[in-house]
């Protein structure tokens, strides 16, 4: 690329010409929805090459600065990349994690070395980046971290355990939330956020089988691991403040994100195509009138999420409760999720009853994995039903559980 | 999430200046002209509406918003006066300002240009109009007309009966369909040749609500009222789609309304030393209603946008199933989780609910505006 | 009627044929469905009027003893013409609480001088009896009742109010719950049961006008009202008791009560018939899938409800959670009407939108009237949602909310 | 509220004798032969389930419950099988049970004299029945078939192919639907007449079972493999419905099953120092469950009575409505409540979850049956 910007249609064009010509056949397996569901090192693989190559060409990371490994260009040039890589169906960025939320930490609140160290490494996948906020007894409440991570000298000693270290397994390094000081007024201040390493003696990761029989997420164990304390970005005691920030990144409340797409969602719409080439009693499953009803009502709370997500920048349509709908976003969207998932499996007649790995199974039983999957994003994260707590308390005034 | 991960076309929800000022407005006016206690004493009024807030409402140019500048209006849309029904009703303020509306665009649609030159301006000063579409078989299809016109020379003679006509006994100017020669027309009646024994007031389940049946039998206007019949199926159909907005913009502003005096008591009101705000049954219900009110708004003011567009029939359709159904559940729940004080007339709940059945079944229900927009989703 | 007992075939005969003969005619009034709908002197009277034939024809209270103004006769006799009353669609008791929960209480724990003073009168219509138990402040739990009763001598003085007293315009006698020791330990051991006389300085009934827009229920005040300590059922102190066992007559979990009927409930079949005969876009109601699919469910829930019953009584089929079925009919029952109503009106197209009074009202603006009426079940005698805590608690197991 | 208040006719449930006993006895049967570690190991095994526990559910008798004693059964009826398959649900007990019941009920119904002499018997002391019935189209309409049979002398050669056949590869009997000359037929076809390579194992949602897809291309049977063609009709229909019935069983037991460890898990977790069943959004949850399932057994067993009556349709597929989406919902919400845990393979929530798409999804799901029971009730 040029240091004068390219002209936008021709970039257009290029663009369009690239994806063309290089996006990867399809894989001969069920293709993950995100890297929260990638299971196997094929599936990795597959992934990570596809990343690195489209960073080679110079479509990652584009508007990250170029002393980083970025490109250095205006955000408008990675959008028109982002919609190419949706428009053409290729597969999400597997580097999730470090593209979206810890590139954007890093550059926003990192020091200069770790800028130097992290970024290009992030873009080129030689590094792969996992979470390590949640852990196994105290819910999603992160205030509650209680991985212990005990100053000796210029190290700290970690010891506990985090769940949901989704791609763990594959990671060098991890954003990790640990209590550096047990004894605070508030629990809250208690808090450091380290970027640390996985290869490191007494960090071992477990991969979980998940409830589809898949892998695809972990629990990673801290037994007297030293990390050198270059690894906290923030503050020591301020680990709070940098999770808050890097939740703002998760949600897309900040900008930043490096680009590509981070996942594959599966739309009510599919199901709705769905319907029109799977039988039920003999018809197509879209003739049946009852059937007909739910899709309508699944159409519509997909477009409604659209449209919410529309509405919420025009401040005078939201006003009154201006966190309402990036509030309950998270909880809606996996919801249905879920009900894509259960109504697009019911659809099927007793093809339903085939299971991912089954060539009798419909779309190679993606909508059962769908279902299953779904649960992730309404377990994880916060459950739905503490969703609704939150989002009673926070939007609607009302007083606390 | 990065904005390119949004894969669903056409979301881009335009909202203008005047819609904002006039939602802000509107709020205010609302407020102050509609609290519960007039409202109250409304549902004594033989009217069921104050006339003063209607002339106050017709001078700050409200019903003229989307009439054209040269029949004295201010040329803007029905998007702007989705900004004002919104708020009216929330605050369960009943005037025939949504009637009103819907004839003028029907007479801009299909009307003559003498009966737009004569007729329009009259709106946009203030005039009522009604509108005599539903009859006995209660089919929400506007096309399926019982009531005949027969033309004889320069005279229309009209039969037949017209049923839910709201505000008919103060209107200045009735619009009702009928069946001519077997096809739908529109005819602009001067109420002035309706007998007044012909129209009688119904007991209907919003008592907020003035609505009258009306005995067409035995009434002749010339044959300049009937409507251009050439412009007319079109004029019916775009009709119906203001029709469901509006409603649904009402219904939003009342689940809207129902939250506000449910909140309200889940904060106050303690059983066994903890406020009832606080269990999980109540609360989470209180959720999901906001999170169907932030959906029925984003489908609303969405179709207020496109409704002249392709998309607008599905935008609308949606704008309707889904405002209906919640309007509805927020007016029941509002009734349950207010205990006893739900059960009594004292309480406001009922108010809400029965405004939910008035809304809701118009134009037609949820399940109504599903079953067609699986015809244009999956068809 | 004869010394020896009539012959059982003969009797159902006698039975048919002379409610076939006295039936009231329809009233020109929208009936109400049960007692706790009545709400204009023209309703009570109609009603009113109907029991003391039923009475005064051997109809009525045929198992209770005869010295008390009863027939004497075994069960059997009664449970023909019950049957006979339902069949024929005839109203209902109107002294609903005197035959059904009062009669039997008195006749279970009363003092000869009670029995006699009331049974015959309950029959007879000649005292109406209402309930004195919820407070305003106090929501449905019994034990919380504040309503002070300070002795007096042999009197006692009353003060506060209770709600939910249906018919304590018309009634001549209430069975009230009262504080007469606000200083117990538990708050259970301070009440007593009185059978209190209406007709007394300070009693002052107020008809409340229930969100349908009709009356139909009261709330009464006590303002120094004397009344006898005559008037205790059970121990001063002991109306917690006595409450109990009223509680097992209201819900028909002991037997003992006059006969007659006491409702005349709506049924998911009548909304399947109704749909036959009201139109929605121009065809039968009953031929849109959608609404098909609705009424089917609602017609199960109506089922079984019906087959829940017979399952109680099936010992081996009920052994894991005796109290079960029992528990939840109420919320069951009262939600089903609800849902009864609701989709009733639903059905009805523009017409729904009529209610009673009007003339082009479908059924008279049954429908609508049974759907606003139906919260008295799910918000009295315990609401819904507490209901809901109690069958978690007790059947389920699950901890205090 | 007295007895007469039930307007509601034709509500009796029947239970004998036997069937309390055998309730009594299967569950204590099912506690003790599967706990869940064996159902996680017979998940690992090849056939799916433990043989020794077959044979002694042969030597208990009830292979034959259902069969005349006249063919070594013990002349009860499916009422009583029902009794057993309720709680084998409930442990997620899987073995050949309900596809030989319903394979000898075919038999009984369709069979001709030999047939059933040399069958039944088998059946009664052990032999495992298959039903190849299933096929790609994903039909539920037993009628729906496209597997042919053609007839040449004493030979019927079939072609085809069969899917979601249930315990094909160790069957002792598999009975088939085909196609003869344009009309439904069942034939009875002899393992070892089907080459190994021929019946391939699927891999289905519920690990539990065994499932094979069958292709019938080449294979010959004798012409005497046919059942009575002048029955089939009939057996066909009542077989769909004893399937229904028997799948609602196992459906009740699930969704107790998947209630006992959601349940538990309830009781013992705590988050913010409370116990999570004691939050009403779980709790509720829980009671809506259990009423649905009181209401699914109430169905159950009153179909289970008068299957073979008029009210039988109605009944069974009540059941079949209820419990479907009853098991699926109590499945659905067992992971959910089980949070972070519910999303791993080691808890049980989802064992739960796939055996309800199973029954669920067998022979017609809840939309399927309520679209007929609209006919049975409302035409």
């Amino acid at each position: 690329m040029s240091e004068t910007l390219p002209d936008i249609k021709e970039f257009k064009k290029e663009v369009n010409s690239w994806v063309t010509n290089n996006k990867p056949a399809p894989p001969r397996f069920l293709m993950p929805q995100s890297f929260m569901e990638v299971g196997s090192d094929e599936q990795f693989e597959y992934l990570r090459e596809w990343q690195e190559k489209v960073y080679n060409a110079g479509y990652l990371g584009m508007s990250w600065p170029k002393e980083y490994g970025g490109g250095g260009m205006p955000q408008i040039y990675q959008d028109i990349v982002n919609k190419e890589l949706v428009a053409q169906n290729t597969p999400f960025m597997v580097n999730t994690l470090g593209l979206n939320w810890a590139g954007p930490l890093i550059l926003n609140m990192g020091s200069d070395e770790q800028k130097k160290a992290y970024i290009k490494k992030i873009l080129s996948t030689e590094e792969i980046w996992c979470q390590g906020f949640s852990e196994p007894d105290y819910g999603s409440d992160l205030g509650n971290a209680q991985l212990k991570a005990e100053r000796d000298g210029n190290e700290f000693v970690l010891n506990g355990s985090k769940i949901w270290t989704t791609l763990a397994t594959q990671a060098q390094r991890m954003i990790l939330l640990a209590r550096t000081n047990p004894n605070t007024e508030s629990k809250y201040d208690g808090l450091t956020f380290f970027l640390a390493p996985m290869n490191v003696d007494g960090i071992d990761a477990q991969p979980i089988k998940k409830l589809t029989g898949e892998h695809g997420f972990c629990q990673t164990f801290f037994n007297d691991a030293r990390i050198s304390d270059d690894c906290i970005i923030g503050k020591e005691g301020g680990g709070w403040l940098v999770a808050m920030k890097t939740l703002m990144f998760e949600r897309g409340a900040e900008g930043g994100q490096a680009g590509g797409h981070m996942s594959m969602p599966v739309s009510a719409e599919e199901v709705a195509e769905l319907s029109k080439r799977v039988y039920r009693e003999g018809d197509l499953a879209s003739q049946d009138p009852v059937v007909r009803d739910e899709l309508v009502k699944l159409l519509m709370r997909g477009k409604a999420m659209s449209l919410n997500n529309a509405r919420a920048k025009i401040p005078a349509l939201v006003s009154e409760r201006p966190t309402s709908i990036s509030m309950s976003s998270k909880m809606l969207s996996t919801e249905l999720s879920r009900s894509i998932g259960e109504l697009a499996t019911s659809l099927q007649g007793s093809n339903s009853l085939y299971f991912v790995g089954d060539d009798s199974a419909i779309d190679s039983g993606r909508w059962q994995r769908t279902y299953f999957q779904a649960f992730s994003g309404t377990i994880g994260g916060g459950t739905t039903q503490i969703q609704k707590n939150i989002i009673g308390e926070r939007v609607l005034g009302l007083p606390k559980t | 999430m990065s904005e390119n991960t949004n894969m669903v076309k056409n979301t881009g929800i335009t909202f203008s200046e005047e819609q904002a000022q006039l939602l802000e407005i509107a709020e205010s006016f609302s407020r102050d002209k509609s609290p519960i206690a007039t409202v109250r004493s409304l549902i004594e009024s033989e009217t069921g509406f104050d006339k003063g807030v209607w002339t106050e409402m017709a001078n700050l140019g409200w019903l003229g918003i989307a009439i054209p500048e040269e029949f004295g209006g201010s040329g803007l849309s029905v998007a702007e006066v989705v900004t004002i029904v919104e708020p009216m009703g929330r605050m369960l303020l009943a005037t025939p300002l949504v009637s009103t509306t819907l004839a003028a665009q029907l007479l801009l649609d299909a009307g003559s240009d003498s009966q737009k030159t004569d007729l329009l301006p009259k709106i946009a000063g203030g005039a009522i109009a009604a509108l005599a579409i539903n009859e006995e078989h209660g089919d929400w299809d506007i096309n399926h007309i019982t009531c005949e016109g027969v033309i004889s020379g320069d005279t229309v003679t009209l039969s037949g009966s017209k049923k839910l006509v709201t505000d008919a006994k103060v209107a200045d100017i009735i619009l009702a369909t009928i069946s001519v020669n077997g096809a739908p027309a529109l005819v602009s009646i001067d109420p002035s040749a309706i007998d007044g024994s012909a129209i009688q007031r119904e007991t209907v389940i919003d008592e907020t609500r003035r609505s009258y049946q009306i005995d067409l039998n035995g009434i002749s206007v010339p044959v300049t009222s009937v409507l251009d019949t050439g412009k007319t199926a079109a004029a019916l159909k775009r009709y119906h789609l203001l029709s469901c907005l509006l409603l649904s913009a009402e219904s939003c502003g009342g689940t809207a309304g129902a939250m506000d005096i449910t909140l309200d008591y889940l904060n106050t009101r303690r059983t066994f030393d903890r406020f009832i705000g606080s269990y999980q049954s109540l609360k989470h219900t209180m959720v999901d209603i906001l999170t169907d009110l932030e959906a029925a708004r984003s489908f609303v003011y969405y179709a207020a946008g496109v409704i002249d567009t392709e998309e607008g029939e599905t935008a609308v359709r949606m704008a309707k199933a889904q405002s209906s159904d919640n309007f509805s559940y927020a007016g029941d729940r509002a009734i349950q989780f207010h205990g006893g004080f739900g059960f009594t007339y004292e309480c406001d709940a009922q108010l809400f609910r029965r405004r939910a059945f008035w809304t809701s079944n118009q134009s037609g229900d949820a399940i109504y505006h599903r079953k067609r927009l699986a015809t244009l989703l999956l068809d």
